[in-house]
């Protein structure tokens, strides 16, 4: 069975986020970066399945040289076959563009199950699978928190988590494509030793973008962002309550609370 | 594996009602450790439990019997697992049932008894009632783990030398016991005077772990015994035995403790406890009285008797340190050994008459001369010798295969019948049946065999209840 | 066959555990058996056994890895089996054992402990344990006397120093443990000692060996070697037992004419060189709590006891499980990073203990004994009949 | 120049409108008035006239696509009714909520109709005919204007909550219902069961008081303190997805997008940071208490009154100061 599982790095959210000079943009130098979370599980979920059913995994990205930290990741963690499309200024491109180079590889290939994250941490768009799934013509279930049962070559079965506690199961038939949801699975630690040995012996497959045939370039970009801006925090109702020391604040806001009859 | 998928679950809601579920572990790793004894050869399939319960009282442990039998589930009991005739090992599935957290303990100085559950620590029981003034009856080896549960179904002496203070389960006044079909039932009496007539006490102290669960132990306070401690060395293992034979013909008064340790293993133990060579095989032994001065007289009416036989040496150790060393010097020579060869310790338990003494204690000295696979494996030879009981110790090498550790170990509990047939003896320490089946039957015969066969099927028409043991295996 | 060094552990684990010969006897001293359900894989031959057949079966993964991995990661590495097992049995390497079957399934990737993974990538990324930001790692030299952190030297870039003061992750970012490092700094000025705190400290690596990531403590070994080495330091002195442990028994090329300390052991040498002089000496019950990796795994149980004499003298109390014998507090072994089930909490078994000997005062030496010893204080309903106190604490307040 | 036309497509569940669905009617009425385009409703569904009556009373015209494959939403099915009917009506622009329907529904139908789609807008606005969303970026600590590129129609999905709820007016209710019949050949997917949430446990969103418990709380041992205040409040403990999937307390008290919608009287927010899918689960809340060290995290954009500090020094002295109330 073939698994393909789509992999993005995105940089780590703490700390202060600096805008571009040019307020265009976010300053992505000097951030350190991480798989996104939602994919990190979409990878242990296909890990999963090669280990209970002897499934092959390849994990592919688009990105640039830094990606390559993450496609050693996933050849530590256990993938058969790490792709990276080649793209330096990968931070520009938007879902669709992506998703296309990603329908380019993918068509390519035989594949019976593409898992990809159902967004990301940074842009949180949720949308390269549904587009993909779309141009690869395979039927799609988003934000999946189980998978019930699977007919290699076939079919599954997935549940997917809905607002107010629903969930609903559907079934697919194979080929599919499934954007998984955090706390479906619990990723591994991949250990230092894996990763120094992936990073000696592991081998990438770099592919350009211009192999995929896309026509001229890079496919066109479905929407930019034009000007980035720091919300000014605080609605127009909110107040802070004063006071020198933690103790003193509680004091005070229980008291505003009393005074409201809040409490 | 074995498809006990579906057994493991059906146990687990069958005794959803009878025990906080926290407490019935089908963990896989548990399931085999509860199977772990001292003969650590390798677990067979058939002996992997199904699943591990720990019930806290006895009406937990009814619960479980009564399920058991519904559900022909056979049942082994497990305290420390320490019983060096293997009996808690279970010999097919099952569910193993953990005494651990049976560990109630309670003096009641105004009754003058004690009561305590069968998963209480012997070295914990026996450190606290001696704080208090009291002795305590059991002193195994493995008092430091060993559990109340299994020494009292054995009845084991270890160390303390009956002529002086009788067997462990005198001074046990009754106990509460679960009977294979999950009844509960109590037996013995609250005061000293223990029943004449049909006391169903002795078919639990002692019993094997044939008849039933004991789940509460009550036990006299016994007062506490002032000691004087002597040593006597003699030239060869031939005196040493006269000397025991003289202290009891000339109606000695008999000690609580009496080790000894033959030249071999003297030497090792004096070594590294910096003690200088011993010239022959050594006694240690510990007379007692209700004053320092009655233990001190009763320690040298037994030296006058080793005197008789002209050792090497033989006096009062007066210098708590100096005994403290030679005592101590028996309990390293096991683990000293072990960790020079990096083999494992195993002994045999032979039992002679006070009449054949000198015969035995060469017999034991010679114990694996003719057997095939350990005859060239080091012996060392110790033992309560008070009790006219002697341990031949053997170093079995652990990187022996499975079979062969197998082999290694018949010999010794063959060995050992065939002596204690030999010289009319028996185990005192670790029980009757499991690995020493055989020596029942050939000591008791087989209408004697039959006869505990009759009751124990009276008693558990299901066999439910640590089968294999009465079997007994290899 | 799997890796070479993955088949390499696997018959290290199968040799030791074949030579036990299951006689039981350690779990009389086992602090998990005590303090947990009582099953017999909550017990040391009963763990090792459990990888033993772990590897026999080769049950290393899916749900047998993870019970496995449950039996493995909740020893506290106290020692207290290999004390006994030396003693009285065949001296099985048990603490070993249970750090290599620990370290085969990070590698066969089903440990750590879910909870424990955040713990590694912190001390990846910020040099530390707990999450904090690495800059914030001298933080807690703001809070404490001005004049003690103006004679500090805060070593950084080609600054050398001959003595070290390794504070430590749990001393450097523990809000109320402030006092402790506030403490030594002061005696150290005290004594005018001339040594150095370095700027940016990273964590000796100590966390990542005991939970079996093998490979991240070799890095944080090295890069600490390096800056060790750069700043031609002759004597480390350490506040926590474990960073001392590390740096003398697991640090692979740590130059020997290093000399490495636990603060007491330097602090007893100055007492008896009539440096360090305690003035007022005090009259509270005081009774001692041996760190697992200060004595059993160091053999270091006199010279806290030495320093402790000097400054109470015969109010200094023995509990009655002390030295070889002491009650494991319940941090080790990377339990301070995950909750393990208690039934009956170590840390309130330890303060029960030092309560029946009359003692006010418990004294420690470990920074993870010492904030599980204040939580069971807490949790016993004993606060305001007993205190717990580093010694370092104990020494500043008797100059 | 005929005016464009802004198609709105609504949600419903187990037989019942969504809230979201009176929001997205809001939202296109809002934007048809401002970028001057008509407005059309659509509703997907098997018998759900009635749905369809109930929203009909608030907007002009409502298609109601009937089929009983449209039973269950599932991608392919619902792609392919409304591609039919936008090839009819030529929309400029589709806007639809930004839900685990919408999101898919959204950026499938982009895919298929090779149209531009702005997930997840906070707004939307025109500047020389090409259409521009404002979008957050860093779970809510930066925001982005995103242009779409020019094309015929853009689809748009709105944040839940961030609109209104559309006032009822009984404006003349055209209904358009059409019985189709799809393709099924084309259907990969079935949808086997809808598996409404799990009853028993505690049902969080009968409290006044609820305490929202973040990743800020740092382990499950400090729950305790959390559940000290709750207690002494008459509240209940609610809290965010990483805290569930963490395991530190069970999944009915989870508040957000995939958990539940809470409206209490009191809903004091310990260590939270504000990710947008837990604000949406509790910003109807009447009052909003934020206790958080960074005075920057988005939960104070909700919060009526704001306390910067660490919860484990503040929420100690508020247990105390409300003891001495009692």
């Amino acid at each position: 069975m073939e698994v393909i599982v789509a992999i993005r790095q995105t940089p780590l959210l703490d700390g202060e986020i600096v805008l571009t000079a040019d307020e265009k943009s976010v300053e992505i130098e000097g951030l350190k970066y991480h798989i996104n979370e939602w994919d990190l599980y979409a990878l242990e979920e296909a890990l999963r399945l090669k280990t209970e059913i002897g499934a092959r995994i390849t994990a592919v990205s688009v990105g640039g040289k830094a990606t390559e930290e993450a496609m050693y990741y996933c050849i530590a963690a256990g993938v058969d076959e790490a792709v990276l499309i080649e793209e330096e200024s990968s931070y520009q491109l938007d879902s669709s563009s992506i998703a296309t180079l990603l329908e380019k590889f993918t068509s390519m290939r035989v594949f019976d199950l593409f898992l990809t994250g159902v967004q990301s941490e940074d842009t949180g768009c949720g949308e390269v699978g549904a587009i993909l799934a779309t141009k690869l013509c395979v039927p799609q279930a988003a934000v999946v928190m189980k998978i019930k049962s699977l007919n290699p070559e076939e079919s599954i079965v997935v549940q997917r988590e809905l607002e107010d506690g629903f969930s609903d199961v559907q079934r697919l038939s194979l080929p599919a494509l499934l954007t998984i949801q955090t706390g479906i699975n619990q990723p591994r630690y991949v250990s230092t030793m894996h990763l120094r040995k992936a990073r000696n012996k592991g081998s990438i497959m770099r592919i350009s973008p211009l192999d995929l045939s896309t026509g001229t370039g890079l496919p066109a970009p479905k929407k930019t962002m034009k000007r980035a801006f720091l919300p000014e925090v605080g609605s127009v109702k909110l107040e802070f309550i004063d006071g020198v020391t933690a103790a003193d604040k509680a004091k005070n806001i229980v008291d505003r609370l009393y005074g409201m009859e809040v409490l | 594996m074995i498809d006990s998928e579906q057994i493991c679950t059906k146990i687990v809601e069958g005794l959803e009602e009878v025990l906080e579920k926290k407490y019935i572990s089908i963990n896989r790793f548990e399931r085999m450790a509860n199977a772990l004894i001292p003969f650590p050869y390798d677990i067979e399939e058939k002996q992997m439990p199904y699943a591990v319960v720990m019930p806290r009282t006895a009406d937990e442990v009814s619960g479980i019997m009564k399920f058991a039998n519904k559900e022909k589930i056979p049942i082994f009991v497990r305290g420390s697992g320490t019983q060096l005739a293997g009996s808690s090992r279970p010999h097919t599935h099952g569910i193993v049932l953990n005494v651990h957290r049976l560990n109630q303990f309670e003096v009641y100085e105004d009754y003058g008894y004690m009561e305590c559950g069968p998963g209480c620590v012997v070295a914990q029981l026996d450190d606290a009632l001696a704080e208090l003034g009291y002795y305590f009856p059991f002193h195994p080896g493995s008092r430091i783990i060993a559990n109340m549960g299994g020494v009292v179904s054995n009845n084991t002496s270890a160390h303390m030398i009956d002529t002086c203070v009788g067997k462990p389960g005198d001074y046990i006044l009754g106990v509460e016991a679960v009977l294979p079909n999950g009844d509960i039932i109590e037996t013995g009496t609250k005061g000293f005077r223990r029943p004449a007539g049909t006391d169903l006490t002795k078919f639990f102290v002692g019993g094997d772990g044939l008849l039933g669960v004991i789940t509460k132990i009550r036990m006299r306070l016994a007062p506490g015994f002032k000691r004087a401690r002597g040593i006597a060395v003699f030239e060869d293992l031939k005196a040493l035995a006269r000397g025991v034979q003289r202290m009891y013909r000339e109606k000695r008064p008999a000690p609580m403790l009496m080790e000894f340790m033959e030249k071999e293993a003297a030497k090792i133990g004096y070594e590294i406890k910096g003690l200088p060579e011993p010239k022959g095989s050594a006694i240690f032994f510990v007379s007692v009285g209700s004053t320092e001065e009655e233990a001190s007289s009763k320690l040298n009416q037994v030296l006058e008797s080793f005197q008789a036989e002209n050792p090497v040496e033989a006096y009062e150790v007066k210098d708590l340190d100096v005994w403290e060393k030679l005592w101590g010097a028996r309990e390293v020579i096991g683990s000293f050994l072990m960790q020079k060869s990096g083999h494992q310790w195993k002994a045999a338990e032979v039992v002679c008459n006070l009449k054949d003494l000198e015969e035995g204690i060469v017999a034991a000295k010679n114990f694996n001369a003719d057997m095939p696979s350990i005859s060239k494996l080091p012996l060392y030879l110790y033992g309560h010798i008070g009790a006219l009981s002697m341990h031949p110790g053997i170093l079995i090498p652990s990187d022996w295969n499975d079979e062969m550790q197998k082999n290694a170990l018949d010999e010794i509990f063959q060995k050992e019948a065939r002596l204690n047939v030999q010289y009319g003896g028996c185990g005192g320490e670790w029980g009757q049946f499991s690995k020493r089946k055989d020596f029942f039957v050939q000591r008791y015969g087989e209408a004697a065999y039959a006869f505990v066969n009759t009751i124990k099927k009276a008693a558990d028409p299901n066999n439910i209840l640590n089968p294999g043991i009465l079997e007994g295996y290899r | 066959m799997e890796e070479q060094h993955i088949e390499e552990m696997k018959k290290k684990v199968i040799e030791a555990v074949s030579k036990c010969r299951i006689c039981m006897s350690c779990y009389a001293d086992c602090p998990l058996y005590e303090s947990t359900r009582g099953f017999v894989t909550q017990g040391p031959s009963g763990i090792t056994r459990a990888l033993y057949y772990g590897i026999r079966w080769d049950a290393l993964d899916g749900k047998d890895g993870q019970d496995l991995r449950d039996i493995l990661y909740a020893c506290t590495t106290c020692g207290s089996c290999e004390v006994r097992c030396k003693k009285s049995a065949c001296n099985i390497p048990l603490v070993e054992i249970i750090e290599t079957g620990r370290k085969l399934l990070v590698e066969k990737m089903v440990g750590p402990m879910p909870k424990q993974i955040k713990v590694l990538e912190s001390l990846d990324r910020n040099g530390n344990p707990y999450g904090e930001p690495a800059e914030e790692r001298t933080q807690w030299l703001g809070s404490i006397d001005p004049q003690d952190t103006a004679k500090i030297k805060l070593v950084q870039g080609d600054l050398k120093t001959e003595t070290l003061l390794f504070v430590g992750c749990t001393s450097s970012y523990e809000r109320d443990l402030v006092n402790v490092p506030g403490s030594i700094v002061k005696i150290f000025n005290h004594m005018g000692v001339d040594y150095g705190i370095l700027k940016d400290e990273k964590c000796c690596g100590d966390p990542a060996l005991r939970l079996g990531e093998a490979g991240l403590f070799e890095e944080m070994a090295e890069k600490n070697t390096k800056v060790f080495e750069q700043a031609e330091i002759k004597r480390i002195v350490t506040i926590s037992p474990h960073c001392m442990s590390s740096f003398s028994q697991d640090y692979p090329d740590l130059p020997n004419n290093i000399t490495i300390q636990h603060y007491t052991e330097f602090f007893a040498e100055q007492m008896s060189a009539g440096n360090l002089k305690p003035q007022k000496s005090l009259k509270k019950k005081v009774t001692y709590h041996d760190p697992c990796y200060l004595g059993k795994h160091n053999d270091i149980y006199e010279t806290p006891r030495q320093i402790l004499t000097w400054i109470a003298g015969d109010s200094f109390v023995e509990m009655e499980h002390n030295r070889e014998q002491a009650l494991c507090c319940g941090g080790g072994g990377g339990r301070m990073f995950v909750e393990i089930e208690e039934i009956e909490r170590l840390s309130e078994k330890r303060v029960q203990q030092a309560l029946d000997v009359g003692a006010e005062i418990i004294a420690t030496a470990c920074p993870w004994c010492y904030s599980q010893i204040a939580d069971g204080i807490k949790t016993s309903g004993n606060e305001g009949k007993i205190l717990v106190k580093d010694i370092a604490e104990l020494i500043a307040e008797s100059l | 120049m005929t005016k464009g036309l802004i198609l709105a497509i609504i949600e419903h569940r187990n037989n019942e409108m969504r809230d979201v669905s009176w929001e997205v009617i809001a939202a296109a009425k809002d934007f048809s008035s401002k970028f001057d385009l008509n407005m059309a409703v659509v509703l997907c569904g098997c018998d759900c006239s009635d749905l369809a009556s109930q929203a009909a009373k608030c907007c002009s015209s409502l298609y109601c696509l009937e089929s009983e494959q449209l039973k269950y939403y599932s991608c392919d099915r619902y792609g392919a009714a409304l591609q039919g009917l936008i090839d009819k009506l030529q929309p400029t622009v589709i806007v639809l909520p930004h839900t685990t329907q919408g999101m898919e529904l959204g950026a499938s139908l982009g895919g298929r109709l090779d149209v531009p789609f702005l997930p997840d807008c906070l707004d939307l606005f025109c500047k020389n005919g090409l259409w521009i969303g404002v979008r957050e970026l860093f779970g809510g600590k930066v925001r982005g204007e995103f242009q779409a590129a020019l094309s015929h129609l853009v689809i748009v999905s709105i944040r839940p909550g961030r609109f209104d709820v559309v006032a009822e007016e009984s404006v003349g209710n055209e209904i358009v219902s059409e019985k189709i019949l799809l393709d099924s050949t084309d259907f990969l997917t079935e949808v086997l069961e809808l598996i409404p949430p799990a009853t028993g446990g505690i049902d969080i969103t009968k409290f006044d008081i609820i305490i929202g418990v973040g990743r800020g709380v740092g382990d499950k041992e400090n729950i305790g303190l959390l559940e000290s205040l709750s207690k002494i409040m008459g509240g209940t403990l609610a809290a965010t997805r990483p805290v569930i999937d963490m395991g530190w307390l069970p999944r009915e008290r989870q508040v957000g997008q995939s958990g539940k919608t809470v409206k209490p009287k009191l809903y004091i927010a310990c260590g939270i940071s504000g990710a947008s899918q837990h604000i949406m689960g509790m910003k109807g809340s009447m009052k909003i208490v934020a206790i958080n060290t960074d005075p920057k995290a988005p939960i104070f954009n909700v919060a009526d009154f704001g306390v910067i500090g660490d919860i484990f020094d503040v929420i100690p002295p508020m247990i105390e100061a409300i003891k001495v109330r009692q």
